[in-house]
């Protein structure tokens, strides 16, 4: 591992004035930054702040940026990620970069492949030096698996190894735990805690206040493509931190105050979801519960324990074979394409917003207005001023930040996309909402919107199920709470009831 | 914003996203216009020209929306020169099935009468949406990826047909096996001779190409399905039977155009008729403007690529004066790569970006130079190796001072 | 190349072939040469080969294209389909807008369309089958299998030509295999490998467009079967004509696209300026039975040395020549092959 | 996890791993243990059936070697066709340039040594890499989709190989423009006609892109590429220069297969040589187990793929008795779909799957009975009519019977 610097006076990174123009943003507006070496150092701010471009250019991704960039001391100018590897410098990427088609070995060791000479692979030193390092992850896949069959967690799994193989002395973490949950989580912070102790630096984004708080040396706060701030954990909180970050208060209030609980909306009884080709018969088994409308009920678990799942069967997207009854407004369904819930009053916001929620090609207005076109037409033919207009009175309904409905969607940062999906399924006028980790890789004002929202919508008499991988989130937002653990449900929690200790204690049962 | 700022922008839009077809309006008129200088036949016989371009224009355009429709819903189809020889089989062999007979035993095909005529059409068009079922099916049930399902049409529809032919024509006449179809029936013969028919024939179905594609919600849907297939389906589009749609408007389209070329000659003759011209179709598609990864291309832009391509072609007959018919293949691959390209740099800064990076620049300077060398001193008819050579040597260095200035401005 | 002082543009005497090949590029020698010899240049003409790839529809857009354009004076065609409407149409179109029209190679269907060109200049290619038939007979007088190799079984000439060779040969042979290759040498070559597999009783193997020949020759050397079957064929490539000095083939029967190219361009220049002597020294009896016919003549060519062919065989307008008596007239004409 | 545990899964893996191959290995025995029942000629000349299916099977195979690298970066080779037929023309025209010349001033090409000949094969394949760094740099600089890059050499290359052989001819014989150039060399000759010269070069070759994909890291890296290219960016790896590399492979394969095709006939003939070859060479990499969404494909399943594609043409020349030709796109089409299926059903639980659902499961029965009942009709040759109806009433039964058994199973 790489050793401590010796000259601790030398600011390891130093970002001087460093702009980054795209067509039609100002991505970083004159940022400088300076990071002393051995620090772990937090860089936070709304979506679209900059962090990942910031991020980017020190990486050697992106090269056409103004400004100057040291490293140690030395004027640097990556011109690609190899420049930077050399330099010292490994990053694990926001989005998951991994090769589905190769074996976990192959895609740690990618780019930087292990020799036997003659441009030869040595697969079985490959082999075990990923099963090492794996292990210290405490991650037990076999290397020699390929990506594609691994769970999401495990993927990000993967990807940190990729990025700590390189033992540099600067790491850069761009949002490593959105897609983990709790044991992984501490897990990886024993691991930059390892790493702070050999004294490598650590630049550390992430939306989540807490981990930023318990890990962070220092905190730099970003908005717009501007440097607004960068303080030490111990002078400031998380509320003065998320106000340098929108520019205003976000007010954690208790949202279920007062909801009134309506008649009962969806029941499911006795779900049962068979996986092709797995190893256990069923993905979820025995699964019964009850919605109300006017009620908002949270689903806790690890990764992989069914959550995603069990929305997609309610949904009629479940790739095997199901059994049991669910019955919606005390009609018996039991869909078998999307197309079918939608018409009888269920939404699902998707997980993976840019797979399946996202239509690039199309714009903003396409986007929200899709799922609803037939309400749009006039003898037969849609109209585009009705779709205008619905397209304009969903901007305004939800707060979407957008030039109008005519903007390319990618223009959008994560939290607005977001919420054109979540328009999109409002406008099918639901009875029944399933946000499946909605607030993944959102930013804190973004997700208060989105919690108000929901509360919102519960209040006019909607039902909603949300899942989440953060407890607290789900903890404010919910009035009951149902944990799921290896597609088992292992109990439901009220409002009253439901704690951090009792929903993880389930969680692992 | 202001008013007036919001104006230019909506300008500068517009310009954005009809910048295709602009360029390819500005395209055919500079080849029409360099055509007409050099060959007067543009000048005196406008209106013949410009009958028999837009015939072939229509004929070609009529399979190119087919061949769009799929692309845009984020698939390919292989099949459509299969198909055009499948249904020309098709329609004629109804025809001579049902045909008269006279007194000789031999059949009469020159007078057929509106009922067999109709019958033939509406058969052919049943028996390209059962194709068109069938590629959905092997695409979506059987998960076959629509490039091998196709393929598979293209070449196994083709030889169906040859056998079928052999096989009607044995039954039907007198005369015993025969690898061909005549259809003498004049109002027959008329649909693909007449310009105005397909030209006709193709306004109409890219008129409700247009309407479906931009104005319902099936076109939305299938917008949607090229774009990103997964969150199509989530969102609650049937993306199954959108496909269904898709395959048949491509297989349908080119069966339309199967019975117009078999008018137009006169008779079915599947061994060579639509050979190759499934790849004309997609890029008649690509050069309008549509993405082969789907979800992107309109209508319009398909027609005027159609035309574009067509214009080009007669363009190329009418200057080159010394075997068109092999330069032919040149000229079009040249200009489809010229077009697309240009469409594709025109967004992208064409101007700062480096042309000639590294390795791979120097050695396509000297690859561009030597095609230049080349396509000049073929085209050249005497001297060829000094015209060829001096251009030659005047492209390395134009290029090669290119490359000096990407140079420097890197550093 | 293209001149900066606007000249009077040359009107064009086309002549139109089908296909790449010795056979067409021989005719493309003879137009060539005919253009030189008959000075076309001084007649403000000039004379462009042009080729199409047998498909009726390409055919029909050429001739479209050539009733388009202002500088095309003549059209001498090679027609791709006798039977086909569509062409004899388009050639109609031609004549009614001023421009002349002859048929070369291959011909309109006589019944119906004569009216369409002003006449034919070629051989007869039911004549030419009929002359392969009968020397194959002749070298065959026991009888047995034959299979005919061909580009395009739909081709008009590859029809006329088999027709002929099965009048030719009488009832002593029994046709096994007619097999098209779509115009690929590498398929004709797995045709024959294939015929052969499937009938091991073969004794006659027939090339009817020119490559098939050099096909079939390789093949039967490669499987070493040449005591057992008799080759011969239409046309000569340069591969058959040496396959014959190899003793590979027995017999060619070739017809004359070099007189028919420059025949052709030297009718078409004389109906452009109407040059009525010319015109009745190519076609003497136009306007009676069958005067609108040029016969171009038909070569039986056979190896040096023994071969039990005769003269008497065959039509008296047919010439009758050894390998080296046909080479030499190939050499006289600068031709590679025919 | 116990020893005996883990041996049987490894077992498993192995076989999830070769699955492919096996398929294939299997399909490719039934197909000749079929031919040799309905046919003795396998049983009869064993040897001799053997070398032509094995020249022709390594003759197609060079190429897909190409088509299957370029499929695995990611990416698709159209142009593999048109550049069989271009270094055939390069090949040969070298050759005549350097010929030496006789006393009455005619080419000798009978015996052209050694010198000649290799500077004419060096020549072309040296050709071949400029046309793949050209298809790289349209690719990777100038952003062009690989399908329409390629498409344009597709029809640009044939048409310049016309010209140019044209032009040669008249330059170096006496006779003038010629469309085709022979060569009678005997050693040339026998490169493409001696069954094993292909094997051996298809073997070679096979064996260095064997070792050069699954064993080096540029292989591991082609994988990565077209895996994921943005992954394989990101992990510092030159994708530039990678695609540069698949696509002069794809090229330099297609170059050999056109030398080796030239030599076969004995010369180059452009306007037809390996026209449409470039769709053999992809369906065999395809049936061969690669995706072509990329990533996916190994050498071994590519040389079966090929093997097995020539072994049907050639069960269908041995078992079809009337016009074999005219049927062979027919089986071809139909086993191409078949393998893919197959390979595509293997892991997907292929029993519990619900084969004909919903209204296009309807359409798809009546779609398969009718061509089951034409195929089986045109095949047969008397009674075609019932024998064909009957086909087709049976097929429909027993697909009746399936779909009643899947809508039973899904309530
Ligand atoms: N390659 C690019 N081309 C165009 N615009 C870009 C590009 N990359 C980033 N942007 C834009 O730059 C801005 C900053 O993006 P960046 O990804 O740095 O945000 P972020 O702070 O990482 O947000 P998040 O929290 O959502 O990850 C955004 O408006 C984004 O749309
Ligand atoms: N034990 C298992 N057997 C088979 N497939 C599994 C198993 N566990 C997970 N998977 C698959 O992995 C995929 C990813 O699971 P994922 O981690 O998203 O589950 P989840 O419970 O929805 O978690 P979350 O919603 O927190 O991401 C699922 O689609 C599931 O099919
Ligand atoms: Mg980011
Ligand atoms: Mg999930």
């Amino acid at each position: 591992m790489a050793k401590k610097n010796p000259n601790n006076d030398v600011p390891v990174i130093e970002i001087d004035c460093v702009t980054q123009r795209f067509p039609g943003v100002v991505a970083l507006d004159g940022v400088s930054l300076a990071i002393s070496a051995g620090e772990t150092h937090a860089i936070v701010g709304e979506n679209g702040a900059g962090k990942s471009t910031l991020m980017k250019i020190l990486a050697g991704i992106n090269c056409n940026y103004q400004g100057e960039l040291r490293i140690a001391g030395c004027a640097v100018r990556f011109a690609s990620t190899r420049d930077a590897e050399a330099a010292g410098v490994s990053i694990i990427h926001q989005e998951l970069n991994l090769v589905d088609e190769l074996s976990v070995a192959a895609n740690i060791f990618l780019g930087r492949e292990l020799l036997a000479g003659w441009g030869f692979l040595d697969d079985r030193a490959m082999h075990d030096k990923a099963g090492e390092l794996l292990r210290t992850l405490g991650c037990e896949i076999p290397p020699d698996t390929p990506v594609a069959r691994l769970r999401v967690g495990d993927q990000q799994l993967v990807e940190i190894a990729k990025a700590l193989l390189l033992e540099n002395r600067i790491l850069i973490m761009d949002e490593p735990t959105s897609a983990l949950t709790g044991v992984e989580t501490e897990r990886l912070f024993r691991v930059i805690a390892d790493l702070k102790q050999q004294g490598v630096t650590i630049l550390y984004i992430s939306h989540k206040m807490e981990e930023v708080f318990q890990l962070a040396d220092r905190i730099t706060v970003l908005r717009d493509g501007q440097w607004i701030a960068t303080v030490a954990p111990a002078e400031t909180n998380v509320t003065a931190v998320t106000h340098l970050m929108v520019g205003r208060e976000i007010d954690a209030e208790a949202f279920a105050a007062g909801r009134a609980i309506g008649e009962e909306v969806l029941r499911v009884e006795n779900l049962r979801l068979a996986v092709a080709g797995s190893v256990k018969r069923w993905r979820l088994a025995d699964i019964s519960f009850k919605l109300h409308a006017g009620e908002i009920l949270g689903i806790a678990g690890l990764l992989g324990a069914g959550r995603t799942e069990l929305l997609e069967v309610l949904f009629g997207m479940a790739e095997g074979e199901t059994d049991g009854e669910i019955s919606l407004c005390g009609r018996n369904v039991n869909f078998s394409h999307p197309r079918e819930a939608l018409q009888a009053g269920m939404a699902l916001v998707a997980e993976d917003r840019k797979r399946l929620g996202l239509f690039e090609n199309v714009d903003v207005g396409a986007n929200i207005t899709l799922s609803s076109m037939e309400k749009l037409t006039a003898g037969g033919f849609v109209s585009s001023r009705a779709e205008q207009h619905a397209a304009e009175e969903s901007i305004a309904q939800l707060g979407i930040r957008t030039s109008g409905p005519g903007a390319a969607i990618t223009e959008l940062s994560g939290g607005n996309q977001q919420k054109c999906i979540i328009a999109r399924w409002l406008r099918t006028q639901p009875k029944v909402l399933l946000l499946d980790d909605p607030t993944r890789g959102i930013d804190v004002g973004a997700k208060a919107e989105i919690y108000r929202l929901a509360d919102e919508l519960c209040r006019q008499g909607m039902g909603i199920i949300v899942t989440s991988s953060e407890l607290p989130e789900l903890l404010t937002l919910c009035d009951r709470i149902m944990v799921l653990s290896d597609g088992r449900l292992t109990g439901t929690f009220s409002r009253d009831e439901a704690t951090e200790q009792n929903l993880m204690e389930a969680a692992t049962r | 914003m202001s008013r007036n700022d919001s104006n230019s922008s909506n300008f500068a839009r517009w310009l954005q996203r009809y910048g295709n077809e602009l360029g390819l309006l500005f395209a055919i008129l500079v080849v029409v216009g360099i055509t007409a200088g050099m060959d007067d036949s543009y000048r005196q016989k406008p209106s013949q020209n410009a009958a028999e371009i837009l015939r072939q224009a229509s004929l070609l355009g009529i399979f190119a929306l087919g061949a769009a429709t799929v692309i845009i819903a984020g698939g390919i189809d292989l099949s459509s020169g299969s198909v055009i020889a499948f249904s020309g089989a098709i329609c004629t062999s109804i025809m001579i099935a049902l045909a008269p007979v006279d007194d000789a035993g031999n059949l009469q095909t020159r007078d057929l009468g509106a009922g067999i005529l109709c019958a033939a059409v509406v058969g052919t068009l049943l028996v390209a949406v059962l194709i068109g079922s069938f590629h959905a099916w092997l695409i979506t049930v059987i998960g076959l990826p629509p490039f091998i399902a196709t393929l598979a049409s293209l070449v196994g529809l083709r030889s169906l047909a040859r056998v079928l032919v052999q096989d009607v024509t044995a039954a039907v006449t007198t005369q015993g096996r025969n690898t061909q179809i005549y259809v003498n029936d004049a109002s027959f013969r008329s649909w693909g001779s007449r310009w105005w028919i397909p030209l006709v024939i193709f306004l109409v179905l890219s008129g409700l190409m247009w309407i479906l594609m931009s104005k319902t919600v099936i076109g939305r849907h299938l917008y949607a399905l090229g774009g990103n297939e997964e969150a199509a389906k989530l969102s609650g589009i049937r993306t199954d039977r959108l496909k269904w749609l898709a395959y048949c408007v491509g297989t349908v389209t080119a069966a339309i155009a199967g019975i117009l070329y078999s008018s137009y000659v006169g008779m079915s003759n599947p061994a060579t008729q639509g050979m190759g011209y499934e790849l004309n179709a997609i890029a008649a598609a690509v050069v309008g403007g549509c993405s082969l990864s789907g979800g992107i291309g309109t209508i319009p832009g398909v027609m005027l690529g159609a035309l574009f391509l067509r214009v080009v072609i007669d363009s190329v007959a009418k200057t080159v004066k010394t075997n068109p018919d092999e330069f032919q293949g040149l000229i079009v691959g040249a200009l489809v790569v010229l077009a697309v390209a240009f469409n594709e740099l025109r967004d992208a800064g064409a101007l700062k970006k480096q042309f000639f990076p590294g390795g791979l620049g120097v050695v396509n300077i000297f690859i561009l130079s030597l095609l230049g060398g080349v396509i000049t001193a073929v085209m050249s008819s005497d001297h060829k190796l000094v015209i060829g050579g001096s251009t030659a040597v005047v492209i390395l260095g134009v290029l090669a001072f290119k490359k000096f200035l990407e140079m420097r401005s890197r550093n | 190349g293209t001149a900066e002082v606007p000249e009077p543009v040359a009107k064009r005497i086309i002549i139109l072939t089908n296909g790449n090949s010795p056979y067409w590029d021989a005719a493309a020698t003879g137009a060539r040469d005919a253009a030189a010899e008959l000075k076309v240049e001084e007649a403000g003409l000039t004379v462009m080969v042009d080729r199409n790839d047998y498909e009726v529809e390409g055919q029909i857009n050429k001739l479209k294209q050539y009733a388009n354009s202002t500088d095309v004076a003549a059209v001498g065609i090679s027609v791709t389909d006798a039977e086909n409407a569509a062409i004899a149409d388009e050639l109609r179109h031609l004549r009614e807008s001023g421009i002349q029209v002859v048929t070369i190679d291959s011909d309109v269907d006589r019944e119906t369309a004569r009216d369409a060109r002003f006449a034919y200049l070629g051989t007869d290619n039911v004549q030419g089958g009929r002359e392969l038939g009968v020397a194959a007979q002749g070298l065959l007088p026991n009888g047995g299998e034959y299979a005919t190799f061909v580009g395009l079984k739909g081709a008009a000439n590859a029809i006329e030509r088999i027709d002929g060779v099965a009048d030719g040969l009488g009832t002593s042979m029994i046709s096994k295999e007619n097999m098209g290759d779509g115009g690929s040498a590498d398929t004709a070559r797995k045709n024959v490998r294939d015929a052969l597999d499937r009938n091991p009783n073969l004794n006659l193997l027939v090339g009817i467009w020119s490559y098939n020949t050099p096909a079939i020759v390789d093949i039967v050397k490669e499987l070493g079967i040449r005591d057992k079957v008799k080759i011969v064929g239409f046309d000569a490539e340069p591969p058959a004509i040496e396959a014959m000095a190899d003793g590979m083939v027995d017999v060619m029967v070739v017809q004359n696209p070099y007189q028919m190219g420059y025949q052709g361009v030297k009718l078409l220049k004389a109906m452009v300026e109407e040059d009525q002597a010319t015109i009745d020294e190519i076609v003497p009896g136009h306007g009676g039975r069958d005067g609108d016919l040029c016969r171009t003549g038909l070569k039986v060519v056979v190896p040096d040395g023994t071969t039990s062919l005769k003269r008497e065989m065959f039509d008296p307008n047919t010439e009758f020549l050894t390998l080296s008596e046909f080479r030499a007239w190939l050499r006289e004409h600068g031709l590679s092959g025919s």
